[in-house]
């Protein structure tokens, strides 16, 4: 048993270290990427991959190769922790995440330790997607820098669009009953009630988090309250199954959502979602710039998967932007680069502001369409958008009081 | 107030019975052959799978029809080269049997179909609204279902009183050592009520995938509700089964259709609950989805046969 | 004050009615042989007075307490031990295993976890006895489920009698056995009596001449008669209801 | 319901001598001199911590599967219930060390699995009586429901839970113990190795104590249990809290070592995963359950680095284990072990050896396979990676590949069939 044992730690350790050899400067995403999740971390994984080639012909971060590393962690904050040890022996120094703020806390916390407790090997853990919007208040960490929007800032972005919209009268609140989702609810509620003090707010509804197989029931309360507008943090397979159970029964008021264009969903909606689900992101499925465009088509031609969530991209340019202007690829010089920097985007100029290590940037409102002159995952349909909301809209107080390494 | 009422109650009913679907398969697997099949929800999925693909090359109804035959020859196959060579050491590994079937069930499915959902919908014609209600919508392909359903209710009743087959299966149900020594085939009788069985799941799983949706986690969330109707309703009873599925039906979207909390229905009791309190703000909506579970923790305490069953499991 | 004392004992499963009205006192020390037809109730009966099911009416005292509708286990732990038909013993346990955990009641050791079992004096020392005693040394670490049959109704008759019960119950324990190993049984069975009130059910009627102090017969429900192997050998009721079909 | 993929070997008898401590010493000494040959390999000792955290879960499953015949899918409440309570005692120890003063100011960190333990077992207390009336499928049933609800409660009470993101704490806090400071993952060790040698001893001493040997019998014939005088519901219950306390101990374990707890913990993943490291295994062998620890993290936490289908091996190796080897890998370590004893290996050696390779050659032809069809499916332009050798799906040889060792494996298992009849 025990020489079994031994020879496979030995051959599985062995094959972790001879990764690294080359003049490289490794990303290891940890998220899921095999089991029931894995439609959230693979798209991520093809998209890091796919622009990592652009970054490397465009002379790499620092002058090193940039190369992405997929470790699996099943959603799971403790295998994500063990995913973490594997890619700092590996030599692997900056870390990207996206999928669960369990699993965002857990890394914030373990490389918060790690740098403390081992001084020199330092690990920059850049998130792409976990929105609690905590990461950049009262949890903030030097270490922890946010390449999305965080919660509230949704919130803030999709309720000032909500205001000017005077048609709006009654809103119904639909959330997952997670932490998460409480907190979507909650900045729906003050928000709404500080910019259109007016609205009434029909329904605040929590449902369990993935398990609703039918929500037909929670589709029939809504249109008995009569409600013209619906705001739902919902996510996965939650989203889509709201939105579908809508289209059914013929409800026709707007779900403003924070993942409508999340993968799977326009697959299954189809034409039920057409003027019926909007989403707050950072952008949208139209062609404006010409540049970007052919870089979309040509992900999905070489890869099989749709341009995921362009702050992946921003990720990347702004690691390199920072590292180029470090000229060097340790995080700590890396991070010191990274606290202040703008980077011009294809939206709009985004800033990672220094107090808080959160990213400003503009929002956009889009609404699902048909017909659209690049479809996403192979169906005609995707998101047009129907409002810019600018920075200074978006953007947040912090509470953050950073500590920061001498 | 009304409209609520009826929704809730069209709506539960067709949840039930689509669980009903899904469950009597299991029921009459469970009864024969004491396997609690964990794996049965899979074949739901690969139901709607099997549909999604059939579809594209044959259209809705044929699908309906193939879709579940071959899920079902599947299962026999199941049966016949896994869960007979297990048989003999013991419930309990017929049981891991099944656990690891479904964890490889589903990974094939992820492996064939991809990670993301699939686009299986209805036909545009069953969009369509059936009548309309206080400006709800109810579609022609939910009367669809709720009619497929009680077809199929009309013929696994006129398959279990009427053929001999039915005959050997109920006195199987009842008296399960005694068919053996009577001197029927039961391998064959097991592989057959197996691949029915998983046959059922599937026509639950063509209907059921359009209705809610058709992807890789679709069999691991409603595994463990089909078990609570299968306990719950007793055991060897497709009577419970139907009156379990109905309940947990029901009791789910009125759940969510009324607006109260724990500390209203509490108060509403005469207890003294702070409204406010982390207990007391719940509300019974949120507990929905719980309640199967709540259901078969309370059964199994106290009245561990089940509704209808006459055996303790 | 006699050992076990029976009033009025009826079962019901449902309508049909299994022990009608059963009275019977066994005295102290007394061998007492339940006999009768297939499907007379012999069965239920022993399973009425260990407690496995409870009767539908009358009284069952052991050395004058109240014991109908106790629990087995309580019922165990007054003194009344009994043995099984069909073999029932911990098949994956070892023979030694099986005895030892049979002796814990007495030694109130069962769910004792802070020391190791084989510490348990009391119940190793009786344990070891009560091996000698159905003569199964040989066989001490074998799993039970794997023994010949006729060890393992030794087996059973040891676990039934290694909690050192006043009253104990075997039900058939010669069944299926050879000449020899019937022969064996019966010196088992009288050294297990001495000192002990013994309930015996049994078909081989050679047994119970020979080892039963009285017998009592039991048809559809009823005790017919009771009394001394001479008495039932001439009881004329006993000869229809029972032995006479043999005779004819 | 029949016992046998739980059925123990054929015991030795069981003597207390010196002969006994062998296991131990070569445990201990194993657990001493691994930090030697992993020097400076910090994910080394990150994996081997959670292998000792999930040898201790897997044990206290198996006490109720293995030992006491209940099937549980509910284990890691008590896993998860532990973790939490050791993280808030842990919590609870940086408050009051800061304030320097208070009851928690002079516990160590390094005794929170004690905390775990208790926690744990306080659960089972509270909470097991009305489940252990039966075992076999109710008791499934209903600790499938248990399981479900403690999951959804433990998203519903932020206080206590943490919501979503859990509860957090540092372990490098309280009155220092042994000079082990707890910063890196090698210090960790020392903390692991130590709770999991007492983890694993303890439970090995229950066996032997009477009580072991009653959840054997309860687990064998409840009928009969009575009838020696103990109700069989009392003696689960004592099983299930026994169970319980030594789950909440791993789970003690895993908040000092993750330093972070999540209400996933608490949810029907990681009781499965209970369960499928114990009868991967082995139910009926001790260190059964041991043996599935090791191999089911490894594969966990390693292969996803090397193919997209980890789950799908690891679910086949479970189907294959219960269909083909139902005493799991630790009955076939006992099984060599059996024959080296009785002096019997040589005959049988040939035997073995042929069908491991016969059998090893299926598993390299369904690898193979699988990457194949993986690659045809997902499209993707890369070679499928095997065992250092390239396979192309578009052509033929690979699926070549795969025709050949199926079939000589296939041959080679007939061929070693037909030998063990003529030795048998």
């Amino acid at each position: 048993m025990l020489k079994s044992f031994f020879t496979l730690i030995a051959a599985s350790l062995l094959l972790v270290q001879t990764a690294g050899a080359a003049e490289t400067v490794k990303l290891a995403l940890i998220d899921p990427l095999t089991g029931p999740m894995a439609g959230a971390g693979q798209p991520a994984l093809e998209h890091l991959k796919f622009e990592a080639k652009r970054i490397n012909a465009n002379g790499g971060i620092a002058g090193k190769q940039l190369e992405i590393v997929g470790l699996d962690n099943k959603v799971n904050p403790q295998e994500s922790l063990v995913q973490l040890q594997k890619a700092i022996d590996g030599g692997i120094q900056y870390v990207t995440q996206g999928n669960g703020s369990s699993v965002a806390s857990a890394l914030i916390g373990a490389v918060e330790k790690h740098n403390q407790r081992n001084p020199g090997k330092e690990v920059m853990y850049l998130n792409y997607a976990a929105v609690d919007p905590s990461f950049t208040n009262e949890r903030c960490s030097y270490w922890h820098f946010r390449f999305d929007a965080n919660a509230d800032m949704k919130m803030n972005a999709l309720t000032s669009y909500i205001a000017e919209n005077k048609d709006i009268k009654k809103v119904y609140l639909i959330n997952q009953d997670y932490s998460f989702g409480h907190a979507v609810s909650e900045a729906a509620r003050e928000m709404l009630k500080e910019k259109r003090p007016d609205i009434e707010i029909v329904g605040n509804d929590f449902h369990p988090l993935a398990k609703v197989k039918d929500f037909t029931p929670y589709i029939s309360k809504i249109q008995s309250s009569g409600a013209d507008a619906v705001i739902s943090g919902n996510w996965g397979q939650d989203i889509t199954l709201l939105v579908k159970a809508a289209a059914e029964f013929g409800l026709d008021a707007p779900f403003y959502t924070y993942y409508g264009a999340s993968s799977g969903v326009v697959t299954q909606l189809g034409d039920k979602g057409v003027d019926r689900i909007y989403q707050i992101n950072e952008y949208y499925g139209d062609f404006e710039d010409e540049e970007m465009a052919k870089r979309q088509v040509n992900m999905y031609k070489e890869t099989g998967w749709d341009f995921y969530y362009l702050r992946l991209s921003t990720l990347l340019d702004m690691f390199k932007k920072a590292a180029d202007k470090a000229g060097s690829t340790d995080p700590v010089a890396v991070a010191k680069a990274m606290e202040g920097l703008s980077l011009e985007t294809t939206t709009g100029e985004v800033v990672m502001r220094a107090e808080d290590h959160q990213i400003q940037l503009p929002m956009f409102i889009s609404v699902m369409q048909d017909d659209m002159e690049y479809g996403a995952e192979g169906t005609d349909y995707n998101f047009h958008k129907v409002a810019r909301i600018d920075r200074d809209d978006v953007t947040l107080p912090t509470t953050c009081r950073m500590r920061r390494p001498k | 107030m009304l409209e609520l009422v009826i929704f809730s109650t069209l709506n539960g009913v067709l949840y039930g019975l689509l669980l009903f679907m899904l469950s009597s398969g299991l029921t009459l697997i469970f009864s024969m052959m004491g396997v609690l099949n964990f794996a049965h929800a899979s074949f739901y999925m690969l139901g709607a799978y099997f549909a999604y693909t059939l579809g594209m090359y044959t259209g809705f109804w044929p699908a309906l029809i193939l879709a579940p035959l071959l899920v079902g020859a599947l299962g026999s196959l199941v049966e016949r080269f896994g869960l007979r060579r297990v048989h003999a050491n013991g419930h309990v590994a017929e049981l891991l049997f099944t656990f690891g079937l479904a964890y490889v069930i589903d990974e094939l499915v992820q492996m064939v179909w991809g990670t993301v959902a699939v686009a299986y919908r209805e036909p545009s014609y069953m969009r369509e609204p059936l009548f309309t209600l206080f400006g709800t919508d109810y579609s022609i392909f939910r009367g669809v279902v709720i009619l497929i359903s009680i077809l199929m209710f009309i013929a696994l009743w006129y398959l279990l009183k009427k053929t001999r087959v039915g005959m050997m299966i109920r006195a199987a149900l009842t008296h399960g050592e005694m068919v053996g020594h009577l001197g029927h085939n039961v391998p064959r009788l097991f592989m057959g009520v197996f691949g029915f069985g998983c046959a059922l799941a599937a026509l639950a799983g063509v209907i059921g995938g359009p209705l809610l949706a058709t992807e890789p986690g679709m069999a691991a969330t409603l595994g463990p509700i089909v078990f609570v109707v299968v306990v719950v309703g007793g055991m060897g009873s497709l009577q419970g089964a139907f009156y379990a599925s109905l309940l947990i039906g029901l009791l789910q979207t009125f759940f969510v259709a009324i607006d109260a909390s724990l500390a209203d229905v509490f108060n509403a009791l005469g207890a003294n609950l702070d409204p406010y309190g982390e207990v007391g703000r719940i509300s019974l909506a949120t507990l929905a989805p719980m309640t199967p579970f709540i259901l078969l923790v309370l059964i199994l305490i106290f009245r561990p046969r089940g509704l209808m069953g006459e055996l303790e499991p | 004050m006699s050992a076990l004392s029976i009033k009025g004992l009826t079962k019901s499963f449902g309508p049909a009615e299994v022990i009608c009205g059963v009275d019977l006192d066994v005295a102290e020390n007394e061998v007492h042989a339940v006999i009768g037809p297939n499907g007379a109730g012999k069965s239920t009966f022993f399973n009425l007075l260990s407690g496995a099911f409870a009767p539908t009416s009358g009284e069952i005292y052991l050395h004058g307490d109240k014991i109908n509708g106790l629990s087995p286990d309580k019922i165990q732990q007054r003194g009344l031990s009994r043995s099984f038909q069909v073999s029932n013993v911990f098949g994956n346990l070892s023979v030694f295993e099986n005895l030892r955990c049979a002796c814990f009641k007495q030694a109130h050791a069962g769910y004792v976890f802070w020391r190791p079992a084989a510490r348990v004096r009391e119940a190793n020392r009786r344990a070891e006895e009560v091996l000698e005693m159905i003569g199964l040394q040989a066989l001490r670490d074998v799993p039970a489920g794997a023994l010949p049959y006729a060890s393992q109704r030794a087996l059973e008759i040891g676990m039934t009698i290694a909690c050192d019960a006043k009253v104990v119950l075997l039900d058939e324990p010669t069944a299926g056995m050879s000449n020899t190993e019937t022969t064996q049984a019966i010196n088992l069975i009288r050294q297990v009596a001495e000192g002990r009130t013994l309930m015996i059910v049994e078909h081989d009627m050679g047994v119970v001449f020979e080892l039963a102090d009285r017998i009592s017969v039991l048809v559809y429900g009823k005790i017919i008669a009771t009394g001394t192997p001479e008495e039932i050998r001439n009881d004329p009721r006993v000869k229809e209801a029972y032995l006479g079909e043999e005779a004819a | 319901m029949s016992q046998d993929i739980i059925a123990p070997m054929q015991r030795t008898k069981s003597r207390t001598s010196l002969r006994g401590l062998v296991p131990w010493v070569v445990f201990a000494a194993v657990l001493l001199l691994l930090p030697v040959f992993f020097q400076g390999n910090s994910t080394a000792f990150t994996l081997l911590n959670v292998i000792g955290i999930n040898i201790v879960f897997a044990l206290s499953y198996n006490m109720l599967l293995g030992q006491g015949g209940m099937l549980s899918f509910g284990h890691a409440v008590f896993f998860g219930l532990g973790s939490y309570a050791a993280m808030h005692a842990m919590i609870a120890i940086d408050e009051a060390s800061y304030a320097g003063e208070g009851f928690w100011a002079h516990v160590p960190v390094l005794g929170m699995p004690l905390v775990g333990m208790i926690a744990g077992g306080l659960v089972a207390l509270v909470l097991g009586w009305p489940f252990c009336r039966r075992a076999g499928t109710a008791f499934a049933m209903i600790t499938l429901g248990l399981g479900e609800m403690v999951a959804a409660a433990g998203q519903m009470f932020p206080s206590l839970f943490g919501g979503e993101a859990g509860i957090y704490g540092n372990r490098m806090v309280g009155p220092q113990w042994f000079g082990l400071e707890l910063a890196q993952s090698s210090d960790v060790y020392w903390f692991i190795a130590f709770w999991t040698f007492a983890g694993v001893f303890a439970m090995w001493a229950f066996t032997r104590t009477p009580l072991g040997r009653m959840s054997n019998a309860v687990r064998d014939n409840p009928d009969r249990l009575q009838f020696i005088g103990y109700p069989p519901r009392n003696v689960r219950f004592m099983i299930f809290i026994a169970a319980g306390s030594f789950g909440g101990l791993a789970g003690g374990m895993a908040a000092v070592n993750y330093e972070i707890i999540t209400p996933e913990a608490l949810g029907l993943i990681p009781s499965g995963l209970a369960l499928l490291m114990a009868a991967v295994g082995g139910l009926g062998v001790f260190y059964g359950p041991i043996v599935g620890a090791v191999v089911v993290t490894l594969m966990n936490s390693m292969l996803s680095d090397y193919t997209d289908a980890s789950i799908l091996y690891v679910g086949l190796v479970f189907l294959a284990i219960v269909m083909f080897a139902p005493r799991g890998l630790g009955g076939g370590i006992e099984q060599v072990r059996v024959a080296w004893r009785d002096g019997d290996l040589g005959r049988r050696l040939p035997g073995w050896l042929s069908g491991a390779l016969a059998v090893g050659l299926i598993i390299v032809g369904l690898v193979v396979l699988i990457e194949l069809a993986f690659q045809a499916t997902h499209g993707s332009d890369e070679f499928a990676h095997v065992f250092g050798v390239d396979f192309d799906a578009a052509g033929p040889w690979g699926w070549l590949t795969v025709v050949v060792l199926l079939v000589a494996g296939g041959l080679i298992k007939r061929a070693t069939n037909k030998l063990r009849e003529d030795q048998a």
